[in-house]
């Protein structure tokens, strides 16, 4: 905690950096639709996850539990939300 | 008041760690604000009228340009935060005015955009695509223009009252903002940005 | 005292709306179709099985009100302290469960069927209507038998009938409640419901989504006849009315209500039903690799997800 | 001349006139009123800029019955319309006027203030709590959602009604069918009003998660407390929907852009779609807190515990999420493919198990128990055969074929007046009588109280179950008139008696409360009912600090031990206490809120950014301000205590 590099913090910026450049190669290849699909959602997914828990310390008080589970449920909702809409208004029309 | 010199600065009193859980519900709140928005753009996505594709106008650089900067804004909050734990208030205000004006370059590049946006002929009304798309994008860069007003806000207090209890909490949540606005900037870049230019 | 007056009126309310059902059928479940006969039947069933779920909790509530009052407790009674029994609530939650899957696999079973050409007419070519509705009308273009009428429709008994239904305005929902259920008509998309007459008759159709000040009167009448009698009819459409011009269906589109009217020709050939392209109808005309391209899109995201 | 056009009512007619002139002179009354009784300081000091989560819930609560009333008279005049065919006692832009606001009132401005005054009132009171966790924030909520309520009256005697139903559904609400501003007025103040629902979510998580008394841990929760934490959880989840969804809205109709008109890609159901992910939440937000008042006060005249808490808590878990992914139920007619429909029918007979659980349990817990028939709960057990009926409707309507046959009729009307009704607003007047001394300090009549229940219930009964048989007979709903070949006549009229009943009912509501006001006993103690949960364990009236003393609580009946099982709830000694100081700053934000929403309907683009400016000038100066609040001294403390009749043994 008390050391004064931020390892952490750089270790958290250099990941993410590879990550944006791995979903570049979306762009800069040509993979086919479900390909790149699969790349971004994954690479988007980390980076968030890494942003939460490397810079914004969720994990670091007792409090720890009630926001995972507030992510957690905004995050279903959220999915639910989008894909349900699309099932509704879009895939099955 | 109750102050707990066990933990960082920002979490010392219990109106500090009311206010800290309470930013994370409405962090709850705003997926759900972006994800509704998402959900319109992706269900108005290829509804694009008489105006254009988002392929016809889309361009790699500027985008790339605002996601490297508000990438590196976030580690320089992030940066912040360390050091005003190390309870290093010059640093502190050194990474986070850093934050302000990466932030401040991002929404000039953004301005940019929606100037070119506007002037290739996808304006707000042109079809439900732009306007979804440009609701969208513009709902992230009125955050990120309040986040802005906020933080300067902020650092004029850290300047004048110095590191309190009060002035750490409020950078703390700042700092809270700030990287959720980067994840939703994430999910704008792989889901907005580089699925319509694939 | 009070629990007796609450009663009487009760089995009042009851005695009058049986006797109000036994004159008159009520129209939803007086089906003259395959498909309105399909939702009859569920709905008669839900409401007998629903009827024993109420009729269960009334008389357990009933049975505890009358056994558990304080009037009836000795004074220095105590009542237990009770958790909650994993089995009690166990059967609680089981038989509703049961209950959920059996209507679950009917409501699935009926929605195929209420969605696809009516049970029995599948070997038949169906008759294709395109139903639309302006402010505050209804259009039927029969492109078959190039004929288009205005708020009213004729059909021929015994053969399936395939509405194609979209709006010039506000959402409309088309419904004939004795033949079947509603569904939407919308502006930008065309919409399919199956129908059929299984014999003659006149009934009432109606649009059910309330859509503006001439909401309530959007009426329009249903005629089920004989086949031969349709086709008289056609025939003598075709000799006596007159052609639907553009100008002329202008002139119908205005808002107001209107009385019945039939042309010759349908506006489908000058004024096109909407295509469910993703709005990007103009762009396609122009550029024909378009519309392919959009729907490949679809299929993958299909396979994506 | 032209510009001062907008602001008149498109279509006037006597009754509308009269009701300007009505309002114009109450307004004068109160304003001379408060003048002459030089009573402009008190209001100003000890209301508008309160921070109590007491004082604020009072003001929701009178909201609410102001907003019953405004939406009971569309009601009646609905009816009446409909009672005989082709009555011309309404026109047809009238009574799409007058449903239009009938569902909104009712739903947003006298269901969701209800239920936020008793989150105000008791949550603090139940865990033990001193205030809510962001008291300024509480009131910011309040005056924000009193705004939009305002604003949205407002549209009766300036600009015309909304006219496009409570759902707005698109493109009837676009430009193109709505010409009047009536619509705007629907988006913005909806707007205003769902800014200030989302932050109470917010508040009233944190406070729930974080400010519980000692020993309470979430299993021990009283289970108002858990339902308002649900719903809370709820709103924080729906409410974003709604906020997006009337910025397009708003988007749509101010700006010209084209989410949901008919060209250029416009897609009008997207904003039936989104409404829906919104709305269908919102029935459970106003649903589960109804639930949380019965499972407080059938325990409490059963004389016995809640039977399976868990269960019942579980099963609000699983309806907080079912809740949410049932949304297309409301336009299976929509033409999607059967997959769709099929998915959204199971789902929604899904949360018929959760719900059934909880009546079972209310069932159990009057078996063994010893159960007096006082005015609340009558109302609990009124609600328990009526609410089941419209349950099981419910789930009549979840099967998507058949449902082909009931959407948009009077079927569907009937079906969801028999779940708000008994289910919401019998849960809101029972728990406003049980909890009426605790909030005022005397009972009101129980024999005026059980009339008002009987009648509303016999009201009810002739109002609605009518309506099932007129659906299933075609009638259509948002008719405003038929004709007298439909055979609709005989049963519109019987549901037109019904309302009538109804309102004689909620007029004896007024009088039983002018009557206990002037005849009711004031030493009835602290706990009148002998009741179980922590709030009772207070004085009455509650001080403005709660509690002296922190309770310490082992059960989820903490009070109920501290009365039966020796449990002691005060233990130590009283210190200094924090209390957060009054602020004028939300209510002038929310005045520069309404000044913003009222420009931004009529499209006034200067005063817009000035109120914009206003706004932000507000945060600022809070983001500046530096409040630590202030401490109530031990010896101010004892005082208050004293008069109040000395502390702890109180009320055993």
């Amino acid at each position: 905690m008390k050391e004064l590099f931020p390892l952490k913090q750089v270790m958290g910026f250099a990941f993410s950096l590879v990550l944006t450049v791995v979903a570049l190669m979306v762009y800069f290849t040509d993979m086919s639709y479900t390909m790149g699909m699969t790349v971004l959602l994954i690479t988007a997914f980390i980076q968030a996850g890494l942003q939460v828990v490397v810079f914004m310390h969720a994990g670091e008080t007792k409090d720890k539990r009630s926001i995972y589970v507030n992510i957690y449920y905004a995050l279903l909702i959220a999915l639910i939300t989008i894909f349900g809409t699309l099932l509704v208004l879009v895939w099955d029309m | 008041m109750k102050v707990d010199n066990s933990l960082p600065l920002e979490y010392s009193t219990e109106e500090n760690n009311l206010k800290i859980l309470g930013f994370w519900i409405f962090i709850g709140a705003e997926i759900m604000l972006f994800a509704t928005l998402f959900t319109a753009y992706f269900t108005l996505e290829n509804r694009t009228g008489n105006g254009p594709t988002g392929a016809e106008i889309f361009e790699i650089t500027p985008v790339l340009i605002e996601t490297i900067l508000l990438l590196t804004s976030s580690f320089t909050i992030g940066l912040a935060i360390h050091a005003m734990r190390l309870n290093r208030k010059k640093a502190m205000m050194g990474f986070f005015t850093i934050t302000l004006i990466l932030g401040t370059a991002f929404l000039g590049v953004e301005i940019y955009e929606f100037t070119h946006y506007v002037h290739v002929g996808a304006g707000l009304q042109t079809s439900a695509f732009t306007a979804a798309l440009l609701t969208t994008l513009g709902t992230h860069g009125l955050h990120v223009t309040l986040g802005l007003f906020w933080g300067l806000f902020i650092l004029l207090q850290i300047k004048k009252r110095g590191l309190t209890p009060e002035t750490a909490n409020k950078s703390f949540i700042f700092s809270l903002y700030w990287h959720f606005l980067d994840i939703i900037w994430i999910f704008i870049f792989s889901f907005i940005y580089l699925k319509g230019m694939m | 005292m009070k629990l007796k007056m609450k009663w009487i009126l009760l089995t009042m309310v009851i005695t009058i709306t049986t006797v109000l059902t036994a004159c008159e059928p009520l129209l939803v479940l007086d089906p003259k179709g395959p498909q309105a006969k399909t939702q009859a039947d569920d709905i008669m069933l839900s409401i007998w099985l629903m009827l024993g779920i109420v009729i269960v909790v009334l008389a357990i509530l009933v049975f505890v009100l009358l056994k558990y009052r304080a009037s009836k407790q000795p004074k220095d009674y105590e009542p237990p302290h009770i958790e909650g029994s994993p089995i009690v609530e166990a059967i609680c939650i089981g038989i509703p469960i049961l209950i959920v899957i059996f209507l679950s696999i009917i409501s699935v079973d009926s929605n195929y069927k209420v969605e696809a050409t009516p049970e029995g007419y599948e070997d038949q070519e169906p008759l294709i209507i395109y139903a639309s509705s302006s402010n505050w009308k209804w259009h039927f273009s029969y492109p078959e038998e190039n004929i288009e009428t205005v708020n009213y429709l004729y059909i021929p008994e015994d053969r399936a009938i395939e509405f194609k239904l979209y709006s010039y305005g506000p959402i409309t929902s088309f419904w004939i409640p004795q033949l079947g259920g509603q569904k939407y008509a919308m502006s930008d998309m065309v919409t399919t419901l199956h129908l059929a007459a299984d014999q003659p008759g006149e009934f009432m159709g109606r649009n059910a989504n309330f859509s503006g000040a001439g909401f309530a009167e959007n009426t329009f009448e249903v005629t089920a006849m004989t086949p031969v009698e349709f086709e008289e009819w056609v025939e003598e459409v075709h000799e006596t009315a007159s052609p639907l011009t553009s100008e002329k269906f202008e002139e119908l589109l205005e808002p107001g209500h209107l009385g019945r009217s039939t042309y010759t020709g349908t506006h489908l050939e000058f004024s096109p039903a909407p295509e469910h392209d993703h709005g990007s109808t103009d762009n396609n005309v122009e550029e024909d690799s378009d519309i392919e391209d959009h729907e490949t899109h679809d299929e993958e995201d299909h396979s994506n997800h | 001349m032209d510009f001062f056009d907008r602001f008149a009512v498109p279509h006037p007619s006597f009754l509308i006139y009269a009701a300007m002139v009505g309002i114009g002179l109450t307004m004068l009354a109160v304003v001379v009123g408060i003048t002459y009784f030089k009573k402009w300081g008190y209001l100003w000091r000890e209301w508008i800029t309160t921070v109590d989560h007491k004082r604020i819930g009072i003001m929701y609560l009178l909201t609410a019955l102001l907003m019953l009333f405004r939406g009971g008279v569309d009601a009646i005049m609905m009816r009446y319309q409909l009672a005989m065919p082709e009555n011309t006692f309404l026109d047809s832009q009238h009574y799409n006027e007058v449903f239009t606001t009938h569902g909104v009132v009712m739903i947003l401005f006298m269901a969701m203030p209800f239920i936020i005054f008793f989150f105000n009132f008791l949550v603090p009171l139940q865990i033990g709590a001193r205030d809510v966790a962001f008291p300024r924030l509480n009131a910011l909520s309040f005056w924000l959602f009193f705004m939009g309520m305002g604003l949205f009256n407002l549209s009766f005697i300036i600009g015309g009604s909304p006219d496009a139903g409570w759902t707005s559904y698109f493109p009837l609400a676009g430009n193109e069918f709505s010409t009047s501003v009536g619509t705007n007025y629907y988006m913005i103040a909806i707007q205003i009003a769902g800014i200030g629902t989302l932050m109470t979510g917010i508040n009233f998580i944190t406070t729930i998660l974080k400010m519980r008394a000692p020993g309470m841990t979430l299993m021990k929760m009283p289970m108002f407390t858990w339902s308002a934490f649900i719903a809370n959880v709820i709103i924080v989840f729906a409410f974003p929907v709604l906020t997006v969804l009337l910025a397009m809205g708003t988007m749509d109709r101010l700006f010209g852009t084209n989410f949901f008109t008919t060209d250029n890609g416009g897609m009008d159901m997207l904003w039936a779609n989104l409404f829906w992910v919104w709305g269908h939440p919102e029935v459970y937000i106003l649903i589960l807190p109804a639930f949380g008042l019965y499972s407080e006060i059938i325990p409490t005249f059963a004389r016995r515990n809640l039977y399976g808490y868990k269960s019942m808590v579980a099963s609000m878990v699983v309806i907080s999420i079912l809740s949410f992914v049932v949304w297309a139920h409301h336009f299976f007619t929509m033409g999607q493919g059967p997959l769709t429909n099929s998915i959204f029918s199971i789902t929604t007979m899904a949360i018929a198990i959760p719900t059934g659980v909880k009546i079972f349990n209310w069932l159990f817990t009057l078996w063994k128990g010893k159960i007096q028939f006082t005015t609340p709960m009558l109302y609990s057990i009124l609600f328990i055969p009526l609410f089941t009926l419209g349950g099981v409707t419910g789930v009549m309507l979840a099967m998507s074929a058949a449902d082909y046959q009931y959407h948009n009729t009077m079927f569907l009307v009937a079906h969801f007046h028999n779940v708000i009704i008994p289910g919401v607003v019998y849960a809101m007047l029972a728990g406003m009588t049980f909890y009426w001394p605790k909030i005022f300090g005397f009972m009101l009549n129980e024999k005026l109280g059980k009339w008002t229940a009987w009648l509303l219930t016999v009201g009810f009964v002739l109002a609605f179950i009518p309506m099932y048989i007129t659906g299933l007979d075609g009638q259509a709903r948002r008719m405003y008139t038929y004709s007298e070949s439909t055979g609709f006549s005989l049963l519109n009229m019987v549901s037109f008696i019904g309302a009538a009943i109804m309102a004689i009912a909620f007029a004896l509501l007024v009088y039983n409360i002018y009557y206990s006001i002037r005849y009711s006993p004031r030493n009835i103690g602290s706990d009148p009912w002998d009741a179980r949960s922590l709030e009772w364990s207070t004085h009455t009236p509650v001080p403005e600090y709660n509690f002296a003393i922190t309770p310490q609580v082992a059960s989820t009946q903490a009070f109920w031990d501290s009365k039966k099982n020796g449990h002691e709830l005060f233990k130590g000694d009283i210190e200094k206490i924090h209390m957060p100081n009054n602020s004028g700053l939300p209510f002038i934000m929310s005045c520069m809120f309404f000044v913003f929403g009222f420009a931004m309907v009529f499209s006034i683009w200067p005063v817009v950014i000035v109120s914009l400016i206003g706004i932000l000038a507000c945060l600022v100066y809070r983001s500046f301000e530096q409040d630590h609040g202030r401490y109530i001294s031990v010896e101010e403390i004892k005082e208050t205590e004293t008069r109040l009749r000395g502390a702890k043994n109180e009320g055993r």
